[in-house]
């Protein structure tokens, strides 16, 4: 019993930190219908500015997410200009060819900027610790983690669903040219959005830097991970997103638990069987 | 007996019934035109009879057997054709080769990997004479997308003879055709062979009238109506549900 | 002409970055001359594990670049790839890093200077027995050298008279550990042998060793020096502090020849919180091929190469070490360290125990 | 009949086209030979890879399959042909390659079967744990595979009895451009077939396509056997001329690697599966002798530039480029 | 915002190499309607789609209530007052029918929306449908409705009726009529049913090969058969 629960908080804390790191893609994925492979290298930045911000400068956590999520933005907002405006509505394929030279890129920088080695952000004494469930002790930061994710996940489904920005937006990835010949700055809204996913992704880097720690590969060894959390949740469904990341987190965590060595078996046949249960996602919007 | 029978056809969208208890029944032969308010479910009627919807009740039968579970690919290879109402082309594609693809595809050969299309000569032959016949011959090395959504219409059209049905299920084949060239497709009808059976659901009504030999009006997914055109222009709920002053002017006609 | 083949780009390049410090350093004390034939280090890069790359840049190394000599190979497939030309073209290969028992047995011109899971593994089942702990529980990465330590601490420490309760192999993309440290707990075992390879995922499972909780509950981690890889220590922190591992090779290790190496490979690869255990295996192969092109004064010989070399002995950096005549593998001291703040306040593997003259007991178990 | 006559240009055009192709790539091979006489067995790999890209294009730029698992297929093939070389003493080549195929072929069919059952990018998601599944089995049964440490003692007889495999790598060159040249002619001939028509059909509008009373699903899992095929004679080079099969002949970053060199060159066109790989592995090969430590910067930078100003990919651009200036001119 | 007059001048356009629209001028006074009629393929749609902002323009101006527009992007064009109903509705196909139409609002508020309902009761019904689960003559009231509810000073009708039926069109160009009769509005046209355009228009312009072949009055049209039959094949009219 108690270890069932210990599984359960387990897969939640996990799941959670995941939805933080992969929710910026659901919506580049699924609202701007761009495939960001470059998602990662974002995350990555995020985690570095943090990491410098914390260890070099001495600055507190909260100041080392806000720096880390607004510079990370505002790095974006060239990038999106130049490269990614060229790749908006292009095929696939063709996306993925970009971003993955961006992720290259930025690979390649950061270990000629900060070296191959792991890089870790300084947590505040509130948050270092564990806490005592009685039964068994969890990382403090766990539970931040937890909580930051659904605060994301609520601020996001309304920026979305229910506000004037949201509904333009989503006519723009529909249909762009009728968008705008309605009166819709596309490159606008574009640009906004765009900030904002590089910016959840930023803030998904550094909190998630506990468990996955910040160095030069993070860019790329995690981007599978995320393709499966957005996809299985559903591009562009925040919900989607979130159910998604708290069933993998809970196949994963018990799987590892059961048989670690089939850990992988597991989690991809679980993989295999959602998708073919839900070709949409789980959330997935409708699409003509 | 009849060659094509649909018996209490239901369809229901989350509480609105599309489909009410709809059933008809085609002769080889038949030119029946499908008419009714927007919205009233007739192209939702077509996706459920070719199978590209499911229905919640009513049954299908083709030349005898019954078609209800059968696979949409299957209904067209045992001759049950539609067109599409918003037109689905191959963008990339020319004219010659979406008919040709359609031929071999009658024919049993749309999977052979050796030879080509272009070499089969009575492909070509036939390819030609159809393209011809809709007009489209100055077109056919043209990529669908770059001829105009009038003439990709024809191109549908081009298709479902192409693929010499039994039954043809045309939906709004003249939408986006300007009227003095409704008459090409009229013509186009016109040669389809006497024994297939057509179903045409259209919305101008020169045409319908001109084709039909027998109407049949939807709204809101029940059959309201299923006479001569002579005595559809005479019923006053058709009227008002659907045909206002067209009424008259269309017994003028 | 020496041809080297190692990870210089991609997730390991770091690895690679050693090997060339280790390269430069030795060339950088010892000169590039030998009698009147210089030496010349090509690079060749396989940055992940591709055996048909590494055997293709080996092929090319030898009849396009001409090379006597092969070194590098950090990936124990990379180095089986090499090994069947290593005849045909009549050339001899320093193992520098790739760890699996298995290697030197495929052709008759490898020789390894670096280490094996085995030799590495067995000693620290010794530790964990005098500590008092005689039920482990043993969690390793699935893939070639996880197994190796899986068996060899199972081999050592059942000989010691304790018992391994539980084995876990954890897939190598693992990333959150809790269900393992839950597995631990719930093994009953008085602690734990770990064996990751160096990098990301080690500080995650230190940290869940940490966090949950099992630091507190007294279950003792004992593991080979992967786990605490000098490259990994200032990223690890305090959370490492206390842990014990054995290795053959410590940046700290006290004797005026690693001084020398530590300042030289300090010097070339730039920042010295970089510079870990491949830069030794490099430098003592560096050694190694020295004294084959002295024995055959520049001759391309691989048989008369690799005799001259068994049973040669001479002090590395790690310590004093020798060329098993019979399996062409090192011989060398295993130590016992603790990781420890160092004098100025960064950590280190402190040594406190030594293991003399270690050989390769996986070669036995292979056999 | 105006028709017939337009029609039979593009026809002979078509022919003429492969005979062209076939011209350059003899062309190619021979001059690599000459001018990198010690490096064959790179160029035997860049071969090998070759065949694996040709065959993502059979089901991505044919038929609209997104895929990131394809070495699965590949793998299957180097597994295959290693395991019954290795552990059954299968060693003719001929047999060793045939049978790379078959395995590939199969490893086509099951992963058709699964990754045929999403679209977009749930379907890229099931290619990729197809991948890491095939990967997983292969690391588990190392009493066949050899595990991580990759499957030795691959051993071939001479080619037909007279050609040594030997260190430099010519016997496994030739033999890998002749595989290489059949398959393309036979591809040709599959692509512009009924059957390749069909295919680009299902790319474009599977509705449309079943409309015609055609089945999108097996014209697409055919598509993926044989594109299977096609892998598994890559992989099985692979394995005959390296004499090694390593895990990451299964991994995802063969799959996404060979993927990105399939757009480079430009999806939906042999020669743009073949320009691709080329040019990708060349250039890779050069900027990481002469920079191992910073390369990838400068591949990054590429692939920005080619979506930049060849967004079609290089061959794609290149042809659209002419076929422009055709149009112009007349 | 009152309706304004739109002067096209020497305005070509095509896509890519290919040239559809060729030098075409015209100009419509504010609040008049003109009808643009032509065969299959002569460049209606692509004339009133670079009007709009969405083909490639090679030359000429465009001028709305005065200012030439023909430099600025799609968008602005719009909220300067221009409305395009284009020929392929392009609904959007994953908001629902309230959203598509809180889309076309522009910065009018959101009751504003209830217009659109009391001319198309059918769409109130289907208010949270998705686009693309509407029925074709659903999607053509949701494409128009769309436009109007921005209050356009020009609109841009192409085949609006299409695919409707025969009483929702009377009330369609009725409710047009009306808009152009109250000044709101100028409307631009294109409609293969030559009659209830005829009757709608106040100018005609017939194109032929992306250039008009033909102005005047439908009166003038309608007496002269032989343009009719030339410019828009036989039995244009009957
Ligand atoms: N997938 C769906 N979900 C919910 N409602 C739907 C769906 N598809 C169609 N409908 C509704 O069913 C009704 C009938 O649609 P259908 O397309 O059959 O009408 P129709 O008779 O073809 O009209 P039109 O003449 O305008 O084409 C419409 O009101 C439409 O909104
Ligand atoms: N996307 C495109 N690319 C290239 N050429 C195009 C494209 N769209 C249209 N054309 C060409 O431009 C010409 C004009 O097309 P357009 O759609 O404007 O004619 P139209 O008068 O609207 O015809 P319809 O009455 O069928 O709508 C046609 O010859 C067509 O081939
Ligand atoms: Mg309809
Ligand atoms: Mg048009």
């Amino acid at each position: 019993m108690q270890t069932v629960l210990s599984i359960a908080i387990d897969a939640l804390a996990y799941g959670m930190v995941l939805f933080v790191i992969s929710i910026g893609l659901s919506v580049t994925m699924g609202l701007m219908r761009v495939v960001n492979l470059a998602h990662g290298a974002f995350a990555m930045i995020g985690g570095y500015l943090a990491s410098y911000a914390t260890r070099d400068l001495g600055l507190g956590y909260a100041p080392a997410i806000l720096i880390a999520v607004i510079a990370t933005a505002i790095i974006a907002v060239p990038i999106e200009r130049l490269l990614y405006r060229r790749i908006y509505g292009a095929p696939e394929l063709t996306q993925v060819l970009m971003t993955i030279g961006i992720t290259f890129c930025v690979i390649g920088i950061a270990n000629y900027a900060f070296g191959p080695t792991l890089k870790t952000i300084a947590l505040p004494q509130t948050l270092s610790g564990s806490i005592d469930l009685g039964f068994r002790a969890i990382a403090t930061h766990r539970i931040f983690a937890i909580v930051c994710g659904l605060v994301v996940a609520g601020g996001l489904w309304f920026l979305i669903e229910r506000t004037a920005f949201g509904i333009r937006l989503r006519a723009a990835v529909d249909n762009a040219p009728m968008a705008a010949a309605l009166g819709v700055r596309t490159q606008l809204v574009y640009a906004i959005s765009f900030a904002v996913a590089v910016g959840l992704a930023a803030f998904g880097g550094v909190v998630g830097a506990e468990l996955l720690p910040v160095e030069p590969y993070y860019a790329l060894r995690y981007m599978v991970t995320f393709l499966v959390a957005v996809s299985i949740g559903g591009a562009g469904s925040i919900p989607g997103a979130l159910i998604a990341c708290l069933l993998l987190g809970a196949i994963d965590t018990t799987g590892r638990y059961l048989a670690p060595e089939y850990g992988e078996f597991f989690f991809y046949l679980a993989v295999i069987v959602i998708v073919t249960l839900f070709p949409r996602g789980l959330g997935g919007r409708f699409k003509s | 007996m009849s060659l094509f029978e649909v018996k209490n056809l239901r369809k229901n969208f989350g509480g609105l019934a599309v489909t009410n208890d709809v059933s008809l029944s085609l002769a080889p032969g038949d030119r029946l035109a499908l008419i009714g308010p927007n919205g009233a479910g007739k192209t939702t009627f077509v996706n459920l009879v070719t199978g590209h919807l499911k229905p919640d009740g009513g049954s299908i039968t083709l030349a005898g057997e019954d078609i209800t579970g059968v696979k949409a690919m299957q209904r067209v290879q045992r001759g049950l054709v539609r067109s599409f109402q918003v037109t689905r082309l191959f963008a990339d594609m020319t004219p010659q080769e979406h008919v040709a693809l359609a031929i071999l595809q009658r024919d049993g050969k749309s999977t052979r990997m050796f030879g080509r299309h272009d070499a089969m000569r009575q492909v070509v032959e036939e390819v030609g004479d159809i393209l011809n016949l809709l007009g489209l011959s100055e077109l056919a090395h043209l990529k669908v997308r770059e001829i105009a959504y009038g003439q990709q219409r024809l191109l549908e059209i081009a298709l479902a003879m192409a693929l010499r049905p039994k039954v043809l299920l045309l939906d709004e084949p003249a939408a986006g055709v300007p009227q003095a060239e409704t008459a090409r497709i009229e013509r186009a009808l016109d040669m389809l062979p006497p024994d297939l059976a057509v179903l045409m659901i259209e919305h101008d009504m020169d045409l319908v009238f001109r084709f039909a030999k027998r109407v049949m009006v939807l709204a809101a997914g029940t059959v309201i109506f299923d006479g001569s055109p002579q005595d559809v222009t005479q019923d006053v709920a058709v009227r008002e549900a659907y045909l206002g002053s067209y009424a008259n002017a269309g017994s003028a006609a | 002409k020496v041809g080297v083949v190692g990870p210089f780009s991609g997730p390991f390049a770091l690895q690679g970055k050693n090997f060339k410090a280790g390269i430069d350093a030795y060339m950088a004390v010892n000169g590039a001359k030998i009698g009147d034939n210089d030496v010349e280090i090509i690079y060749r890069d396989v940055p992940q594990a591709d055996p048909a790359q590494s055997k293709a840049l080996a092929q090319e190394l030898i009849v396009k670049e001409g090379v006597q000599y092969l070194a590098g190979f950090y990936f124990t497939p990379d180095a089986m790839a090499a090994t069947p030309i290593l005849e045909q073209g009549n050339v001899p290969m320093v193992v520098m890093n790739a760890a699996t028992s298995a290697i030197v047995t495929k052709s008759p011109y490898v020789v390894r200077t670096s280490f094996t899971t085995w030799q590495t593994s067995t000693p620290i089942a010794q530790v964990a027995k005098d500590a008092g702990v005689d039920k482990v529980i043993t969690v390793v990465s699935d893939y070639g050298p996880g197994v190796d330590a899986e068996n060899a601490f199972k081999a050592g420490f059942e000989k010691a008279g304790g018992s391994v309760v539980e084995a876990i192999r954890m897939p190598l993309s693992t990333n959150d550990f809790s269900p393992i440290m839950q597995r631990i707990k719930d093994s009953g075992a008085g602690a734990v042998f770990a064996f990751l390879p160096s990098g990301p995922t080690t500080l995650g499972f230190v940290k869940a060793y940490n966090q949950n909780g099992l630091k507190t509950a007294g279950i003792k981690i004992f593991a080979p020096g992967d786990l605490t890889q000098e490259s990994d220590l200032p990223a690890l922190g305090e959370a490492a502090a206390g842990m014990q591992t054995t290795f053959h090779y410590a940046v700290s290790h006290d004797s005026p020849e690693n001084k020398a190496f530590v300042e030289a490979a300090s010097k070339a690869i730039g920042n010295p919180a970089e510079l870990s255990f491949p830069a030794v295996g490099a430098y003592d192969g560096m050694h190694v091929i020295y004294k084959m092109i002295e024995a055959t004064g520049g001759e391309q010989d691989a048989k008369k190469a690799v005799d001259a070399v068994k049973g040669l002995s001479w002090v590395s950096p790690r310590g004093p070490v020798s060329i098993d005549a019979e399996s062409r593998h090192i011989t060398q001291n295993i130590y016992l360290r603790e990781v420890t703040k160092g004098p100025d306040g960064n950590y280190i593997n402190k040594e406190i125990k030594t293991f003399e003259r270690q050989g390769d007991p996986g070669l036995a178990a292979v056999k | 009949m105006t028709v017939l006559m337009n029609s039979t240009l593009p026809t002979r055009r078509r022919s003429l086209g492969t005979l062209i192709g076939i011209a350059v790539i003899i062309a190619a091979s021979v001059i690599g030979y000459f001018l990198f006489p010690n490096n064959l067995a790179l160029l035997t790999r860049i071969v090998a890879t070759m065949l694996l890209v040709l065959s993502i294009d059979l089901v991505t730029g044919y038929c609209g399959v997104a895929t990131l698992g394809h070495a699965a297929l590949f793998g299957a093939g180097a597994y295959g042909a290693g395991i019954v070389s290795a552990h059954f003493g299968i060693t003719e080549p001929l047999t060793m390659t045939l049978i790379g195929a078959v395995a590939g072929a199969l490893a086509g069919l099951v992963s058709g079967l699964v990754i045929l059952r999403a679209h977009g990018l749930p379907q890229l998601v099931l290619s990729i744990a197809v991948v890491h599944l095939f990967h997983e089995v292969a690391n588990k049964a190392s009493s066949w595979t050899g595990g991580s440490d990759g499957l030795s003692g691959i051993t071939t007889d001479a080619l037909l009895g007279l050609f040594e495999f030997d260190l430099w790598g010519r016997t496994a060159y030739v033999y890998g451009i002749v595989l290489l040249l059949i398959v393309f002619v036979l591809l040709r001939i599959l692509v512009q077939s009924p059957f390749g028509m069909l295919a680009r059909g299902v790319r474009e509008d599977p509705v449309r396509v079943a409309a015609m009373g055609a089945s999108v699903h097996s014209v697409m899992l055919r598509m993926y056997v044989i594109s299977g095929a096609v892998a598994g004679i890559g992989g099985a080079l692979n394995a005959i001329s390296t004499q090694v099969v390593g895990l990451d002949s299964l991994s995802f970053t063969l799959s996404a690697e060979a993927l990105v060199m399939l757009v480079l060159g430009g999806t939906g066109s042999l020669y743009g599966a073949m320009v691709g790989t080329v040019s990708f592995m060349w250039f890779e090969d050069v900027v990481s002798a002469a920079n191992p430590f910073h390369w990838l910067t400068i591949v990054g930078a590429l692939l920005i530039v080619v979506v930049l100003f060849a967004p079609k990919g290089l061959y794609g651009s290149a042809a659209a480029f002419l076929s422009r200036r055709r149009g112009g001119g007349k | 915002m009152p309706a304004a007059p739109l002067e096209v001048t020497k305005l070509s356009a095509g896509y890519g190499p290919t040239r559809v629209i060729e030098d075409i001028s015209f100009s419509v006074p504010a609040g008049e309607r003109l009808a643009v009629l032509g065969r299959n393929g002569m460049g209606k749609t692509s004339l009133f789609a670079t009007i709009a902002g969405q083909t490639r323009r090679y030359g000429g101006e465009i001028r709305l209530g005065g200012q030439d527009i023909a430099a600025q992007p799609s968008a602005t064009r719009a909220l300067s007052g221009l409305g395009y109903v284009p020929q392929t509705r392009d609904v959007f196909p994953s908001l629902t029918v309230e959203e598509n139409l809180f889309v076309g609002l522009k910065s009018r508020p959101k009751s504003a929306i209830e217009e659109a309902y009391t001319m198309f009761p059918r769409l109130k019904e289907r208010r949270s449908n998705l686009g693309s689960q509407l029925s074709g003559g659903e999607q053509q009231m949701l494409s128009t409705a769309r436009t109007i509810l921005g209050q356009p000073s020009v609109l841009l009708l192409d085949e609006p009726l299409e695919g409707l039926a025969p009483v929702i069109c009377e009330e369609l160009m009725a409710a047009f009529s009306l808009l152009a009769q109250s000044g709101e509005t100028t409307i631009l046209l294109v409609e293969q049913r030559i009659q209830s355009a005829l009757e709608f228009a106040d100018w005609v312009m017939i194109m032929e090969r992306g250039r008009i072949a033909w102005t005047g009055t439908p009166q003038a049209l309608s007496a002269d058969q032989e343009t009719v039959d030339r410019l828009l094949g036989v039995g244009g009219l009957h």
